[in-house]
């Protein structure tokens, strides 16, 4: 059975050689990709939202839709989690019992953890907030800020970890930050705008045109920051402990 | 040249994880396989690509699967 | 920059028709963990308000007879992300709506007893599928359109997990396969793009035109449908749909089976209209000859004869789905602009068809414990609901392809564009797997209409009546598409090109 | 000949496409194929972003300054696209291990011709 697999595979690398042949030399100024449409944006993405950092607002204003439904991407496989990993009441241990601080078990790590975390949360929320001007944005930072919950919860024990961090509101706080990211839409369309025109927001703020395209992208970005911090996290819990935890439903 | 080399290190890297036999040795060279990926994406001035890539590629993916693979055992037949 | 005049609701249509579903999954998210009873109305709601602007956006399209193009973020096509509203589109989002609202109401006792802690989570899952399948239907970016693929193949992996054991195995395996193939289809996109420069569909198309006989198009092409009949399982790929099919709790099949391959043979056909364009298209013999002569009907002959040979009924009707897509993939490559137009009447039929073929097995398991051919004679069903045998026996003509219902006429005017096109083979096994497929029916039909056994007047054997009025408007949809055929076709159809 | 060694990385990224779709396919254990599923999506990444590459070029952060020379910065748009394949990926290798728990809780075993064995039991 592995024979027709081994030719298929070196038929398809075959095919995919003699196709690179046709593909333009990588960093030659002149391909088609990089004189058709990427031009408007590097020129007009700051005239138009004082933004420097292009990638931002590609990710969030043109092409906004497609990291709204990527979003929902992620919120889908936490939904899927909840749904696979699925324990019925009487089978979780219910952690408020359990002892707080599991005391001297790996010392080297929870002191490092103790270290650690708040810087990590302190860089995340920096990410998160300087997406406009350095590389970051809502899903590195989101990412960041749950790795600092997953380091938490590694050291000192998933139990402490889920006490500690939005006890049973994180499904909540999950769907939130993507309804914030379909609510900033929503509201453009209730403002008789297109859906995502952040331009709508301009009198609700009382700002210029770039600058309500400016902030409806930093709102987008606290929605998707939001959603991943919590799903990341709740896919580590889930996986790591085979959802055992009588926790609310995330 | 440079990224010629770490490109012939990320295909070793790939067929290296495929083929050990032990799966806790093949997901931590996966995780160095994302770090190359994203030591290749800031090459080519894919700044943000590579942040996320370290952070989701070599970060949480790795620790996912360190995660299921304490659950699941380490031993693999082929 | 945007034009800066107001917007009423009506010019948001497209996109409501996304959204509304989008946001019922959260409000059922969030408000249905507290309350359980609140997650079904809720659901519903989301699917009756996008059900209502789909039939509002149809009416608009149909009226001013010219499609809609909806800019996301207010900026030009090429720059943002846009939805491609036409009369087709809009009559394919309505039959979606209609179907997942049909399999709302059937399956609410059902899902409440077999899923009481995480009824939320399962509906606002199924809101999500729906906004994916509605987006794949009606947007017109091609990354946008891996985007949406990936939300309804993320949430149909999780719906299939949900039945103990096997289902898992399903499920990865499903898993698997799925992924390769939606990354066919990114690989596709990125070729596009490389050679391009641009992601709308349109604006791709306009720039091929000049370099059509390049390699790395045609690759392009290539790696694109096969993307699409890895996803949609056709004859060479199919090993993992009647296994993940039967695996699952009747009611997720039956959201899935009419859905999820029809919507994907249409996200082919839409990338071939509109970024390929036919005449490109036609120009490829070689592919008409594997697909449309050789795969399609083995695939045919050997489907009808698997679902011949099943005891459980529901797996046999998964082989009829599948028999159903490769006749569709067949009849796509005969390279007429005849083959096309019937395929999408097809489409559009048989999202009907197999929706009310996977109802009925869903009723026949919840209210009877009918799983196999064999358990069919311990219940007499007639006796006691003669009204819900007879629809039944509408789909099962338009399966077959008897004249008053559209199924005759879809396959009538297949085997015509095939002769058309000099294939023979394909239509010859079309009607030999269609008698194939009699006798499969003939074996329900015996069991079901001429049955002695005495019927006991329980509880349980009447089929409620919510049951009854979803197959009444199944039938009278399948014969409505079989009496104004030709409006259909000239109408409705032929705006596309 | 020196065309193809101009574009040697399209090569290599092929070369890492085919082994992780072979692994996806042939692989008998499950996790080797989950394994061959991410090097799969990493290869179509890498590809992506070589398309946005341009030489003697900055990051994609544009000064407040009135005329941008296009040639000083890098594409952004296969960037944006690659942020959404990471994502999907990640969320995709989280269901997989999952669905891997469960089977392994039912069979006790993580090959996949042992797990068709059992199953055919039943």
């Amino acid at each position: 059975m592995k024979i027709y697999y081994k030719l298929v595979a070196i038929l398809l690398l075959f095919f995919l050689i003699s196709l690179t042949f046709d593909f333009p030399v990588t960093g030659d100024l002149t391909s088609p990709a990089n004189l058709n449409v990427s031009p408007y944006y590097l020129e007009n993405s700051v005239k138009q939202t004082h933004i420097p950092n292009v990638v931002t607002t590609v990710l969030a204003d043109y092409r906004g839709f497609d990291t709204l439904f990527e979003t929902s991407v992620i919120l889908t496989a936490g939904i899927a989690l909840i749904l696979i990993l699925f324990k019925s009441k009487r089978q979780k241990y219910s952690f408020s019992n359990l002892p707080r601080t599991t005391k001297g078990t790996d010392l080297v790590c929870q002191n490092s953890c103790k270290l650690a975390m708040p810087l990590m949360q302190l860089f995340a929320l920096y990410v998160i907030a300087h997406g406009h001007y350095s590389p970051g944005g809502g899903f590195q930072g989101g990412v960041i800020l749950a790795a600092s919950f997953i380091f938490y919860a590694i050291s000192f024990g998933v139990p402490n970890a889920l006490n500690r961090f939005f006890k049973n509101k994180r499904q909540m706080l999950a769907y939130l930050g993507v309804l914030i990211y379909a609510g900033v839409g929503a509201l453009c369309v209730i403002l008789k705008k297109k859906f995502l025109e952040y331009v709508a927001l301009k009198d609700i703020l009382r700002v210029s045109d770039e600058m309500a395209h400016s902030y409806g992208v930093l709102f987008v970005e606290i929605g998707v920051a939001l959603t991943i911090s919590i799903i990341m996290f709740a896919c580590y819990v889930f996986l790591a402990t085979g959802n055992s935890f009588d926790d609310e439903n995330l | 040249m440079l990224e010629f080399i770490i490109l012939l290190i990320l295909v070793i890297f790939a067929f290296l994880s495929l083929n050990v036999k032990n799966l806790f040795t093949a997901s931590i060279i996966l995780g160095a396989y994302s770090f190359l990926t994203c030591v290749l994406l800031s090459k080519m001035l894919a700044v943000d690509v590579a942040f996320t890539e370290a952070c989701v590629g070599s970060g949480v993916s790795t620790v996912l699967m360190v995660a299921t693979l304490c659950k699941v055992g380490f031993k693999t037949k082929d | 920059m945007n034009t800066g005049e107001i917007l009423t609701l009506k010019d948001n249509l497209p996109v409501l028709i996304v959204v509304f579903p989008f946001l019922f999954a959260f409000f059922t998210g969030i408000f249905g963990s507290f309350k359980r009873f609140i997650c079904f109305p809720l659901a519903l709601i989301g699917v009756i308000c996008s059900l209502i602007s789909s039939l509002f956006g149809f009416c608009l399209v149909y009226n001013q007879r010219k499609d809609i193009v909806y800019t996301l973020g207010g900026w030009t096509r090429d720059i943002g992300i846009s939805f491609y509203l036409n009369s087709y589109n809009a009559s394919l989002l309505f039959l979606i709506n209609l179907s997942i609202l049909f399999v709302l109401l059937y399956s609410r006792r059902v899902i409440i007893l077999k899923f009481p802690d995480r009824l939320y989570a399962f509906y606002s899952l199924i809101l999500l599928f729906l906004t994916g399948i509605l987006g794949i239907v009606i947007t017109g970016d091609a990354f946008n359109l891996y985007v949406f693929l990936e939300i309804v193949s993320l949430s149909s992996y999780a719906m299939i997990a949900l039945n103990g054991k096997e289902s898992y195995v399903a499920a990865l395996r499903y898993l698997i396969i799925g992924t390769v193939g939606a990354t066919f289809y990114l690989l596709g996109v990125g070729i596009l793009y490389l050679k391009t420069g641009n992601l709308n569909m349109s604006e791709i198309h306009n720039a091929i035109i000049s370099q059509t006989n390049l390699l790395s198009i045609k690759a392009a092409f290539l790696f694109i449908t096969i993307g699409f009949s890895i996803k949609f399982a056709f004859f060479p790929f199919h090993s993992w749909l009647p296994f993940a099919y039967s695996k699952t709790i009747n009611t997720v099949s039956a959201v899935m089976a009419p859905i999820v391959t029809k919507v994907t043979i249409f996200a082919l056909i839409k990338v071939i209209v509109l970024v390929f364009g036919l005449s490109y298209v036609f120009s490829f013999t070689c592919l008409k000859f594997l697909f449309s002569s050789v795969l399609a009907p083995i695939g045919m002959i050997y489907f009808s004869l698997k679902a011949f040979s099943q005891k459980n009924i529901r797996l046999s009707f998964c082989y009829i789905l599948l028999m159903e897509c490769s006749l569709m993939f067949g009849a796509l490559f005969l390279n007429n602009i005849l083959s096309y137009q019937i395929t999408m009447y097809h489409v559009a039929l048989d999202i009907i068809m197999t929706l009310s073929l996977f109802l009925f097995v869903g009723v026949l398991e919840t209210y009877f414990r009918v799983y196999n051919f064999s358990d069919l004679e311990s219940v007499n069903i007639f006796k006691l609901n003669p009204t819900f045998c007879i629809l039944f026996f509408i789909t099962c003509l338009s399966v077959l392809g008897i004249p008053p219902t559209g199924g005759f006429f879809s396959k009538f005017y297949i085997i015509l564009a095939a002769f058309t096109a000099h294939v023979y083979f394909f239509p010859v096994c079309l009607i030999v797997s269609s008698f194939i497929i009699l006798v499969v029916f003939l074996r329900i039909f015996e069991k079901l209409y001429f049955n002695t056994k005495k019927a006991i007047e329980g509880a349980n054997n009447k089929v409620p009546v919510i049951m009854l009025l979803i197959f009444f408007v199944n039938a009278f949809l399948i014969l409505g598409f079989g009496f104004n055929f030709n409006l259909l076709l000239k109408k409705i159809i032929s705006l596309y090109f | 000949m020196d065309i193809f060694i101009s574009k040697i990385n399209y090569v290599l990224y092929f070369v890492l496409f085919t082994l992780g779709f072979y692994a996806m396919m042939a692989k008998n254990n499950f996790f080797k194929k989950i394994i061959g599923m991410s090097i799969f999506q990493a290869s179509v990444i890498l590809f992506y972003v070589s398309m946005g590459y341009k030489k003697g070029a900055n990051i994609p952060i544009v000064p407040e300054s009135h005329n941008v020379d296009v040639n000083l910065f890098a594409n952004p748009l296969p960037h944006v696209l690659m942020l959404t394949a990471i994502v999907v990926g990640v969320s995709t290798l989280a269901v997989a291990l999952s669905l891997l728990q469960k089977i392994h809780k039912e069979y006790r075993t993580i090959e996949e011709d042992e797990v068709l064995n059992l199953m055919e039991e039943e």
